[in-house]
């Protein structure tokens, strides 16, 4: 039993902060949506060249051979940054689906994805929309009991645009009795359902990274900000709403990171696990923006300042692979079946 | 206590009820804080003006109806009810129309209120500065008066921030240290300012949704006749505090906006029910029954002015209650509507998103303008429950 | 349309209230915890000589004659004080039940219930317990359409203490095929609805005075302790949590106010402005006990302290005559209906 | 990361099972806030003594068991489950005992913590004073050394108040003012207190289940021999806080308090599920997920610890989390026993209500004592987010 993240995990996560803190600034967000994009492939290279989009591929097939102990930490700093690149499905979603699927489409995708050569956006069931589909290379969409990994030009992309610019949104017209499609994974219910439960952990971990950064721009703009002769920092109106969103941080942390753990080590629950980590993250964040709006006042308010880069990640992954609501869900599902198991002891115990 | 209409006031709905089914846009105007919607508002405000329905409650003589404060209620109600446009003009009627007649000189009644009835001239809210929003005795703005050959006028320098309609609004109304020597409260002049004076330069600020709702206002050496200041020279701020009770209080908020807004919610739930978590239901009663307690507290309220009562602090607990509520309803809708609640309403799957989405990130100002709500707490510790400063 | 008060209601208030300061007073109520008793004979007896008993009952039984528009001033009134006495089910229900049933029982009845020579207790469906049925005269016990008016004694009373010693619960064993009767009401639905509304309406009105106390309480209390060299009233976490318990009170009033109005005027709706009268009260009551015990800290949670008087009283009134979660429900109803009528203008509208 | 007991761990929670299903007393025992219940506690104390379950965290040499923290977790799981009676001599335990540990002489750690361990001396704290309550640095009672024929004493004047177990307790710690001159967190002194000093006086306090949870203590020239002082004269502040880091931190708040809690809540929520509003599961299942939550952090924190790291202010996100979880858990359970909620466990119909009404009042002074939470939130703003105090 042990809750520490391995050093070469923690490492990684510190080059990877340090990255983004030079390369994917609030002017790079800016910049990407003033262009009416997210994904940037100047960007994406150079996450490629730090091995980013192959993190969860296998060696055998050029990629970095890791799991979701490290990928959860990077996800967190991608959060932190506002990072608007497609890295939920195509890294921690869509390789892990292709590598399960297996056979030829693995062989051909996971080498072209790990060099960052290949986009993958992903469909699931809670949601009708797909993201990024625009920028990706292949869809891998559920239907059914099947996965179809299909091209984006042989569907019809219909653009859904999001309160958040980061997040594009598309309608993807797909008749499998129809569109061409470049292969098929029967029996893949089972893969459809890791595929949204690890985008769910993703998501979770970059609400972590956004919820964060809000506290610290806002415990940064409260010591600065002078009202009444004194910074507003030091007004226990501020300090208590900006205390409360550092106690929901700082407990949803570890519930997003043991679900990290049983996603990698395929634990029996992992689905639960990761329900209670979007609900525990998305909670988090939407209380943070709140109150980090809040405590800014006006300025908070508006398009110049940063802090809506990361108000609107929080809105829109709460919303992103199954809103907390549904989560819960499966959680009060779980937790009053007849057989659950609960209480003390109960917590790192297999179903 | 009875509280039915009387046949009078019914009478008085049925009027108001006709002649806003008959002149109420059947299509939503594009906002007001577009170019655009800023004309399409004032031309309807025009129209409001020409059927004797823009000021209700004014004097006939300022360009009013000369209704009473119930009799205003029911018109709000039925405004919201056919759901008629946002009042571009709501500095104007709610705010600076009634500090005018509080405190304004003849002249200045007859020079101002006319117009701003007819819309116009329509008012930004000069309040706050980069470093007086909360604390909005620290205004740095000066007026200096100079008496010279082009006669007696204020040489006003420094800068208004968050100029609610400043983007496109004629004139604006703030405060400015008239003595240079004074600090904090004292010192400062209440003063109407023509915006397109040399040496005033506007910057429209664009809010969380991308528009321009308010805007930076710079004075550099601007010119502004004496005659336009408001009350006594130095006592700004007392006009300044009645002008903000206005804003607070029972004007601006009418009831009705948060009944209809409430009334939707439900209509919004009852639509999608079968997709919500069962949990949500018991919160949509909970924000109906908040609009309606507010609706009460306002009647309340007017009662209790028309038989001579007075509203004071109280103002604070409205200011909490209202913005807060507005926000609730508003993030609960998000919630009803599921994934689509993201959606801007010109994704083509935002069937029946309506403007939920835009109304979110305008409640979410409601519990920041007008005095953030922790001062309203305060202030509501302080003067209504006696506690220590 | 005038929402304001007679002067006759507010001046019968003030008496009320400068007689309760004098002669309910803390210590009064703790002496009658001691004895293991509520209600005070002596204390009942002046009550009858202010004519609180028969506030509700026709001057042609002796009683004053007056409506739901006074008695809700009053009743605000008794829970300021923590008045222990059976008021609710004897001057708010109790009496007109009795009026409406009419005949020989409200004849014989109602003459001594305002001479504060009977006291009544009441069965309604939202609880399965009786107040104060001890020391009652008469129980009204609605069962199905019918309401049975027995005696106390021809009943076996079981007691069912409660955590607010001034509220005496009993189990009464009753069985309309054997116990003796004093009279049945048949065809007495809509009235025994009436009383659940009626005593609703009037534990609202106490819910309201009480959480009014306990404001007072807890911003005098902080007013005078000092900590870190000043008053702990001086702290807006402190501040703060006051403000929204007086926020919440002055929003639950008026809606109290008008329940008073429609139940006084046989408004068709008067179920649903009393279902939202007890959900706000009960809600303002709760929210406000338990502020008040965190701003007076340890002290508050003391037995020596006054404070818990009243948040047993919130807690215990939150629970009579139906649960705020059951009002809630009702207004779920309500609004819910194909044909309700909502929105602007629909507030005093009759159904 | 391996989220995964070990097979040493296994057995380790297998001998703690064993021995706690065969020694864990089938009925519970009376409140420990009564003196039948207090001796009832302790004598099970003693057993657990005697079967080396009393402090499992502790060094053997002191009569604990020399287990790790991670095992100790998995004791308080099986302590939990087992329904196991609350530690009346938790202050020993959980406070007193690592504190004089770190800040004892070895004659102090001889003298007094083979007793604790035993519960041959029960002990309470003495934190509290009339005027010193969140502010802690206001003590006023004093302690006076002096050197005469009796030997060398402190001589104790002042007041305790709210020191919790001192109904009944034969010892007490706390903090006196030895240096009259000085003020504050300065020259302040940690004294071990025997209660049968003469000179002492203990009066307990009801609370608000009428039960004397807690006492106040008068000094009046009590004499305590000086080797009584923990650590250095007028460094007692330092003292202090390592305790308070106890108290509020890791060891007396386990999880699995709280997950035994959240799991009856399930429970109680499915028997009674057709009765509640439907609101009340996702609550439910919110209030599951937070004990989980907790669990979770402690074990991290605890890994952390074992690999060297330290607990600083993060002790106070604890006392937030745990208090206000608490305090939900049961307000929760109430709402689901509907108009059973508010009957004593005594009453007639008060089948299955057990005793969630004694443990919601307990659960109400969780967010106060112990350092408010008011105070709680200061520090973390201050310390961990850098605010300005």
């Amino acid at each position: 039993m042990d809750f520490t993240f391995d050093e070469d995990a923690l490492l990684f996560q510190e080059t990877v902060r340090d990255f983004l803190g030079n390369e994917c600034t609030p002017e790079h967000v800016r910049a990407r949506w003033d262009v009416g994009a997210a994904h940037d492939p100047a960007l994406w290279n150079r996450l490629a060249e730090l091995g980013i989009p192959g993190l969860l591929v296998p060696e055998a097939h050029g990629g970095l051979g890791l799991d979701e102990r490290t990928s959860v930490l990077l996800f967190e700093e991608f959060g932190r940054a506002a990072l608007p690149e497609p890295v939920i499905a195509t890294v921690a979603a869509g390789a892990p689906a292709l590598r399960e699927i297996g056979g030829a489409l693995a062989d051909e995708w996971l080498p072209k994805l790990a060099a960052g050569e290949a986009i993958v956006a992903v469909g699931h069931e809670a949601s009708p929309f797909v993201s990024d589909a625009d920028v990706a290379d292949l869809l891998l969409l559920p239907v059914d009991d099947a996965i179809h990994a299909v091209r984006p030009a042989d569907c019809e992309l219909v653009f859904e645009p999001s309160n958040d610019p980061s997040r594009r949104l598309f309608s993807v017209g797909f008749d499998p009795g129809a569109t061409p499609r470049a292969a098929v994974a029967e029996g893949a219910r089972a893969v459809a359902g890791d595929l949204l439960v690890r985008g769910s952990l993703a998501a979770a971990a970059e609400l972590l990274g956004a919820t964060d950064r809000m506290i610290e721009l806002s415990a940064e703009y409260t010591g600065q900000r002078h009202q009444f002769g004194k910074p507003i920092g030091s007004f226990q109106a501020v300090k208590h709403q900006l205390a409360d969103c550092k106690v929901k941080l700082e407990y949803a942390r570890p519930v997003v990171h043991r679900a990290a753990h049983s996603v990698a080590t395929a634990h029996p629950d992992r689905a639960l696990h990761v329900s209670m980590a979007k609900v525990a993250a998305g909670d988090a964040a939407t209380f943070t923006a709140r109150r980090a709006l809040q405590v800014h006042g006006a300025i908070g308010y508006t398009w110049e300042q940063d802090l809506h880069l990361w108000m609107r990640r929080a809105w829109s992954l709460e919303q992103a692979y199954g809103k907390s609501a549904r989560h819960r869900q499966n959680v009060e599902s779980w937790i009053l079946a007849e057989d659950a198991r609960l209480g003390p002891g109960a917590t790192f115990r297999a179903a | 206590m009875d509280l039915r209409y009387t046949a009078e006031q019914d009478a008085f709905r049925a009027e108001a009820r006709a002649w806003l089914e008959a002149n109420v846009p059947k299509e939503p105007l594009p906002s007001f804080d577009t170019k655009e919607g800023f004309e399409a508002h004032r031309a309807f405000e025009k129209e409001l003006h020409a059927g004797g329905w823009a000021m209700v409650p004014w004097p006939v003589a300022y360009g009013g109806r000369g209704a009473n404060l119930l009799e205003w209620l029911i018109f709000e109600e039925e405004y919201y009810r056919a759901g008629a446009p946002g009042r571009v003009n709501q500095n104007g009627i709610f705010l600076l129309g009634p500090t005018i007649m509080e405190f304004g000189t003849d002249e200045q009644k007859a020079r101002f209120l006319p117009k701003m009835a007819a819309s116009e001239e329509v008012w930004a809210q000069g309040w706050s500065e980069p470093n007086a929003g909360s604390d909005m005795a620290n205004i740095q703005a000066t007026a200096v008066r100079v008496r010279d050959g082009d006669g007696d006028h204020y040489v006003i320098n420094g800068q208004k921030t968050w100029a609610s309609r400043g983007a496109y609004a004629h004139w604006l109304f703030g405060m400015f240290r008239t003595d240079p020597e004074s600090e904090r409260h004292r010192g400062l002049s209440f003063i109407l300012v023509p915006l397109d004076a040399p040496g005033i330069t506007v910057r429209p600020i664009e809010k969380l949704n991308g528009k321009a709702a308010f805007a930076e206002v710079f004075f550099d050496d601007a010119r502004v006749p004496a005659e336009h200041l408001l009350g006594c020279e130095g006592k700004g701020w007392n006009v300044a505090m009645a002008t903000a009770g206005f804003e607070r209080g029972l004007m601006l908020r009418s009831p009705a906006r948060f009944q209809r807004t409430a009334a939707r919610l439900v209509e919004l739930y009852r639509r999608n029910e079968a997709e919500c978590a069962p949990g949500l239901r018991e919160r949509v009663a909970d924000c109906w029954m908040r609009a309606e307690a507010y609706t009460l507290e306002t009647y309340r309220t007017v009662s209790r002015l028309l038989a001579g009562g007075k509203i004071g602090a109280e103002a604070s607990l409205n200011k909490i209650f209202w913005s807060e509520l507005d926000m609730e309803m508003h993030e609960l809708a998000l919630e009803i509507l599921g994934v689509r609640g993201e959606l801007l309403p010109r994704a083509p799957s935002a069937t029946g998103v309506e403007d939920w989405l835009d109304g979110y990130i305008f409640a979410l100002s409601g519990p920041i303008y007008a005095g953030t709500n922790e001062i309203q707490r305060n202030v509501i510790a302080e003067r209504l429950l006696g506690m220590p400063r």
